[in-house]
């Protein structure tokens, strides 16, 4: 950490400061919060597009897996969605996972040739209908169980801060099978498939009601720390607040928002902590090295393959442990909020900004474009509100820009973008 | 006053620079007569190739000229270099793959106005079994076959000087002596080759002047037969 | 008979529609693989800027509609088409003097013009919004049909109908012409040639006296126009709105990318290949099957591979498919 | 220390806006799925807004709105924004969120901590009948489980016996789609499949295709009538699919008839509402406004606005610690009828210590955990607009 980075940080810092001054502590508060989790997302795509320049869009299919680890580890199970389909969902996998390993071994064992297709297409197509014929039952009894409030086998009732981990275990997972698929692709098209399977992910969140109940949304999430309307009736807590000078609804929030805000930096820490150590450990270097020059650390024997696949799985589980994280602090789980435009471009462009291959620009990215990608909107409407000042009241173009508000985010974003790309392409904190 | 009997038609005289820093070519000089072969030849990292583009005006020059025809070049861009006459056949990815073999060599007039298909008949007549293959595919071709095609896609500039660049890596030997055969032909009807070769032997056998480079600086420069005749020569770069 | 109704069955639900969807996406398809052709980046900006040129056709549309212009049966966006091309021209060309030169100039890696071509992105959409609004805009006008289903059943007395639209007939009939078009321009003409002599070998084409730029602004136009009759001819299709048209990119992408980057054949078939799975796979064919088995063997079931609800997965099951058997596409595309 | 330099920071930034003043928030999806229908859903908030000021009948101040914008499905930026209309901008109640799962987000996250009445014009997600609230949160849409025994009614009573059904794939789709299939199975009828579609989609075909195997005597299209839904009914009708529709509250609009024409002659659906004079009232109100107001969910926005500015005046306070339990009473009977346009001659009874009962644009009739009671509009389509059958 140089002087200017420390500047850097100090300026964001006092936005924030700012921000609980001119608008509010609760707000900034709120706002330390996102900048801690977006934090983190960033430094999980740093640590595939830093390390290993992997040009990976698919984060927003980890980060959603994140969110689904809470609603499969801390929410109480259903039993009677257990004892209506419980076991054909089980079984169905069963199936489903012994189709794929027959085919491949298939794929492996039976010579190349009109042989292999046909064995291949057998195999396939039993394991599809078995699949099928056992998974659908099923899945129609668990989602006949209470389908407005429940509808779904629910989870392992385990403490939320437990699902943290099944979080990063869970996008691990799935990161394998998806590096091992497509990790051997091109730069432009292994983006063109991460983005495509990250789709596919969501989509299954979204239609699998038996998993997480779709499109109907999780609510109620367990939490880590107290509820402010608990606080609001607690003595202790009360004249705790008083002495401070605080109002009790005002020292609630902001109790609860500096609860998480710790344990966020917390986890924050502890990765930041990894990741630089990582970083420069032979394990970093020899990552750089692959990045630089692919064919060179080929030729010194090194298994470029299997470097990516690891630091790809590396990076997918700090985007899960971020979305688990996200969905924490949000108590639900809304499969359809997850956007790539939000939860992929937007984490790029906090590592690019922040400065790619750098953990604490990434950080520093993290935080910076959460809080514009909040004020901004604000900041468009009052700019919009000074140019339209002048206008009459009734006037269509102005009621048409105070529309349009709403969409200088976005551009913002754009503008930001391409010019740290053009006058600091290696961002604001650049690598060392 | 150029004058073109006597005079040599491309010349790159004490040519000092390098693509970065440290400069590669130190005072060389290479040069080629009207209808003449030059090859340039050494051992590797010599700087053969770098002299080459150096002339070509791929790499920036500290010291030293380039003339063409009498006229100082040293200034343009190879794309200017190519309209004042001059052919490039780079070593590798020297032809449009997916292009068939008549469009490489249509690309190759690209910067002609009017009428070229003398010159197209002429490359034919060149390499006839280019005639027979223009309808496919140029990347579809075998090994020698796209460094004719390379050739004749530099010839349909019609240039002054012809500059090849290792043309026969990778070719079969049997190929090799084809190819060398073609680019007499080429010469003999008034177009300057200058050459860079691995296969030294070959290549002086066939020179009227060469240039052994050791370094980036001129070792010897005489004759193809008398450089094929020097001791040190032949002890030095020949392999005996 | 019964034959028959199956296969006009089939042509009603199934290969109409996924013909006429698989031409729109064919001409999107056919711009991205042409930039990724003479300039070497995925354009991810894409979708927005088609949703800009289609803004450019509504808004003339209005104009003419309203100055009492009209193509009789056709719609008058066809009118309005040239004012949205010179509308997209522009946008492409600006981001590209803005942008894209610079990357160009410092022979900058290919992601990092994917990522500026991001901000491009973002910018646009945010312009779109600026300038028609984020909301559903119909312009089409004309005849709606070529004839309909109830018309076709009367005629043939089939129990199965199929209906053909003006609009389908018309992406179908530009869409051919277009790509007629843009392989005449690339195999016959000069420029042409020397685009993909471009995007064959840039260094030899630049040895060959071609000059960069022009190709480069070439393309662009091309673009434009592909597009911009893209998104004007789904807006006539379907309708317009902004979000949708950035919804387009990606099967744009998996088709350009399925055919072969770079490819033109190529993004046209896979164009058809997307669209043809993504309507097949998820086709419930019981009653096809009802017309073709005998009696008393009709399945019970829907018949349906793969519900709807993983239409979109299709075309990406089939892309990682494709990539992983054929690393360059269906056919052969750019392998730098 | 803190204290003393946040309230002098606050002070000076907001001296001019220190008396007198009442802000609500208008929190809705500007940008993201809804963005084409939340303008005039916010027009509408800001119509009734509009009316007390100009009524100069509100004792309690002049009432500035603020716009949020929760992105429909964000919940991280829905929370943010809120989080800052509420302890920024001090509003005092939100007119919002639009989409169910944000609502619920900012309701958990936000009106709750901070202890704010929120009242949401289209969060019609049954999930919201049963979540926490403390009394703040109230809905001027009813619950889509009433909604699903509304249309099975009305579809069997014109005799039909089985229906394919469409929804848009989200809370409000899903749960609209389960509330009907359970209501018309239990009715006796067939439902011969439920397939979901996702909003600005390229195209909807296939989810045609696949209905029109399935069958059925009427399609029931639970989506967004500038949505995919509108898709849906464009795709049926082209491929002959089917001709008749049964379309949910989200489906009417005037402009799904502009778009789609004479085709859609004798498709009928409902929309809440009683039999109510104010509906057209409104429609009035916001033509003279510049914006449209049979927008989905307009009417019920204005509404929001309305019951939240009549309880402040009746609790003759703008903390919502106090006017929350005032909502209910303005809301219902007993007293004098309300309706669009009427609001200074509202504020002038309350002020009088009358009684009100505010029916406004959408019939509102609040019930048990505060929200709309459901009463419904039955619709259909004749001579190129929506025609009201009768009320149920």
């Amino acid at each position: 950490m140089n002087l200017r980075n420390v500047i850097l940080f100090a300026i964001m810092a006092a936005l924030l400061v700012l921000v609980g001054f001119l608008q509010s502590p609760s707000v900034a508060m709120g706002m330390v919060n996102m900048c801690l989790i977006s934090a983190i997302m960033a430094l999980g795509v740093n640590i595939q597009w830093g390390y290993a320049g992997l040009f990976s869009v698919g984060t927003m299919g980890f980060v959603a897996l994140g969110g689904l680890a809470v609603v499969l580890t801390s929410m109480p199970p259903v039993h009677e969605a257990w004892s209506a389909g419980g076991l054909g969902v089980l079984g169905a996998l069963a199936i489903g996972v012994l189709t794929i390993v027959a085919a491949v071994q298939a794929w492996k064992r039976v010579p190349a040739g009109l042989g292999r297709m046909g064995a291949l297409l057998v195999i396939l197509v039993v394991g599809f209908v078995a699949y099928r014929a056992v998974l659908d039952p099923a899945v129609d009894a668990i989602e006949g169980t209470n389908t407005a409030v429940a509808g779904y086998l629910g989870g392992m009732g385990l403490p939320v801060l437990l699902s943290w981990v099944t979080a990063m275990g869970l996008a691990a997972g799935v990161a394998w099978v998806i590096g091992k698929v497509s990790l051997g692709l091109r730069s432009d098209y292994l983006a063109i498939a991460t983005l495509g399977i990250a789709e596919v992910i969501i989509a299954v969140l979204k239609n699998e009601d038996w998993l997480s109940r779709g499109v109907r949304n999780v609510n109620g999430l367990p939490r880590p720390v107290p509820y402010e309307v608990a606080l609001q009736t607690n003595p202790t807590f009360l004249s705790w607040a008083e002495w401070l000078g605080l109002g009790a609804t005002e020292a609630s929030s902001l109790f609860v928002k500096a609860c998480y805000a710790l344990l966020f930096a917390i986890v924050l820490a502890i990765i930041m902590w990894l990741s630089e150590r990582a970083w420069k450990s032979p394990w970093g270097r020899m990552m750089r090295a692959i990045r630089d020059n692919e064919t060179s650390a080929k030729a010194m024997g090194k298994d470029v393959k299997a470097r990516h696949l690891q630091v790809f799985i590396l990076g997918a589980a700090v985007c899960g442990l971020a979305g688990a994280m996200l969905v924490t602090l949000d108590g639900l789980l809304t499969p359809g909020s997850y956007q790539p435009l939000r939860f992929t471009f937007l984490i790029w462009v906090m590592v690019i900004v922040g400065g790619s291959g750098n953990n604490w620009g990434s950080v520093l990215g993290g935080f910076l474009i959460w809080f514009l990608w909040v004020q901004v909107e604000p900041i468009g409407l009052w700019l919009i509100g000074l140019l339209t000042a002048s206008m009459p009241e009734d006037s269509g173009l102005r009621a048409h820009l105070i529309d349009s508000a709403a969409h200088v985010r976005l551009m913002t974003m754009g503008v930001i973008l391409l010019l740290v790309l053009r006058f600091a392409p290696k961002g604001l904190i650049p690598e060392k | 006053m150029f004058d073109a009997a006597t005079d040599p038609v491309l010349i790159g005289e004490g040519m000092t620079g390098g693509y970065g820093a440290a400069d590669i070519l130190h005072n060389c000089t290479i040069s080629v007569n009207r209808g003449e072969i030059a090859v340039i030849v050494g051992p590797n990292g010599a700087g053969k190739s770098t002299a080459m583009k150096a002339v070509f005006g791929m790499l920036n020059l500290r010291q030293g000229h380039v003339r063409l025809m009498g006229e100082d070049i040293t200034a343009l861009s190879p794309q200017a270099r190519v309209s004042k006459g001059m052919g490039f056949v780079p070593q590798t990815h020297n032809i449009f793959p997916t292009m068939t073999v008549e469009e490489n060599l249509e690309m190759g007039a690209f910067i002609r106005e009017g009428d070229f298909r003398e010159t197209l008949e002429q490359v034919y007549d060149l390499f006839p079994i280019l005639r027979q293959k223009r309808r496919q595919a140029a990347g579809e071709l075998s090994g020698g076959q796209r460094q004719q095609v390379a050739v004749g896609r530099a010839l349909m500039t019609k240039p002054a000087v012809l500059m090849l660049d290792e043309p026969t890596a990778g070719v079969s030997p049997i190929v090799m002596d084809e190819l060398f055969d073609r680019i007499i032909e080429i010469a003999r009807t008034g177009v300057s080759i200058l050459m860079v070769e691995q296969n030294a032997r070959q290549a002086l056998d066939i020179a009227h002047k060469g240039f052994v480079l050791v370094q980036g600086a001129n070792r010897f420069t005489d004759t193809g037969q008398a450089l094929l005749a020097d001791p040190e020569v032949r002890r030095s770069f020949l392999g005996g | 008979m019964d034959f028959l109704n199956a296969l006009v069955l089939l042509a009603n639900f199934v290969l109409i529609p996924a013909i006429s969807y698989g031409s729109q996406l064919a001409l999107g398809a056919l711009g991205i693989t042409l930039i990724f052709a003479i300039l070497r980046f995925s354009h991810f900006a894409h979708g927005d800027v088609m949703a800009f040129g289609t803004a450019g056709v509504i808004l003339t549309t209005w104009a003419l509609q309203a100055a009492g212009v009209s193509l009789g049966p056709l719609p008058t966006a066809l009118l309005a088409l040239p004012v949205g091309i010179v509308a997209s021209a522009a946008i492409l060309l600006a981001a590209d003097r803005s942008v894209y030169r610079f990357y160009r100039k410092v022979k900058a890696k290919p992601i990092v013009v994917v990522m500026a071509s991001l901000g491009v992105m973002f910018v646009v959409n945010g312009l779109v919004r600026f300038v028609i609004g984020p909301n559903d805009q119909n312009f089409a006008d004309g005849a709606r049909f070529l004839f309909t289903v109830r018309e076709f059943r009367d005629a043939t007395g089939l129990a199965e109908g199929m209906g053909i639209r003006i609009s389908q007939v018309i992406t179908v009939v530009v869409t051919a012409i277009v790509v007629a078009a843009l392989f005449w321009f690339l195999n016959r003409t000069r420029t042409g040639k020397s685009m993909r002599a471009f995007s064959d070998n840039e260094d030899l084409a630049l040895l060959s006296g071609i000059n960069p730029e022009r190709v480069v602004t070439v393309t662009w136009l091309i673009v434009a126009v592909l597009v911009t009759m893209a998104g004007t001819l789904y807006g006539l299709d379907k309708s317009f709105k902004a979000f949708t048209y950035f919804q387009l990119l990606l099967p744009m992408f998996a088709a350009a990318i399925l055919g072969g980057m770079g490819n033109p054949v190529g993004a046209v078939v896979g164009a058809f290949v997307i669209a043809l799975s993504e309507v097949g796979v998820t086709y419930a064919f019981r009653k096809f099957l009802e017309y073709l088995l005998p009696d008393g063997m009709a399945p019970e079931g829907l018949v349906q591979l793969l519900s709807t609800d993983y239409k979109f997965a299709v075309s990406f099951v089939l892309l990682v498919v494709v990539l992983l058997v054929r690393p360059t596409g269906l056919f052969k595309g750019q392998t730098q | 220390m803190k204290k003393l330099l946040l309230t002098t920071a606050l002070v000076g930034l907001t001296a001019s806006a220190a008396q007198a003043q009442v802000n609500i928030g208008i929190i809705f999806g500007f940008t993201g799925p809804l963005e084409s229908i939340t303008p005039a859903m916010a027009a509408g908030a800001e119509l009734a807004i509009a009316e007390v000021n100009a009524s100069g009948n509100f004792a309690l101040g002049t009432v500035t709105s603020v716009r949020g914008d929760d992105g429909c499905i964000d919940s991280a930026l829905a929370v943010a924004t809120a989080e800052r209309l509420v302890t920024s901008d001090h509003v005092n109640a939100i007119v919002g969120g639009d989409c169910s799962g944000v609502t619920g987000a900012i309701l958990q996250n936000v009106a709750r901590p901070n202890g704010v009445v929120m009242i949401s014009p289209s969060a019609t997600s049954p999930a919201l009948s049963t979540a926490e609230d403390d009394g703040l949160f109230f809905r001027t849409a009813p619950s889509d489980a009433r909604q699903g025994a509304v249309a099975t009614s009305i579809m069997r009573d014109r005799g039909v016996n089985s229906i394919a059904i469409t929804y848009t794939n989200n809370d409000y789709g899903a749960g609209l789609a389960d509330a009907i299939r359970t209501n018309f199975e239990a009715a006796g009828g067939t439902v011969t499949m439920v397939a979901s579609h996702e909003d600005g989609k390229a195209d909807y075909s296939a989810e045609v295709a696949a209905l029109a195997t399935a069958g059925g005597e009427v399609l029931v299209v639970a989506g967004y009538v500038d949505q995919g839904g509108r898709g849906i009914i464009r795709s049926a009708l082209d491929l002959g699919a089917f001709s008749t529709f049964e379309l949910v509250d989200g489906m009417i609009g005037q402009s799904l008839i502009d778009t789609i024409g004479a085709e859609l002659e004798g498709s009928y659906g409902q929309l809440p509402g009683a039999d109510n004079p104010g509906t057209e009232t409104y429609q009035g109100l916001a033509t003279a406004a510049g914006f449209d107001g049979s927008s989905a969910f307009s009417p019920e926005s204005y509404d929001a606005a309305a019951l939240i500015l009549l309880a402040m005046a009746s609790a003759g306070s703008a903390d919502s610690a106090v006017f929350k339990d005032h909502v209910m009473n303005v809301a219902n009977a007993p007293g004098e009828m309300i309706y669009p346009g009427d609001l200074a001659r509202a504020l002038e009874i309350i002020a009088a210590g009358g009684d009100v009962d505010y029916v406004g644009a959408s019939a509102v009739e609040l019930i048990g955990p505060g929200e709309s009671a459901g009463n419904y509009r039955e619709l259909e389509v004749r001579n190129g607009a929506f025609e009201t059958v009768r009320f149920r």
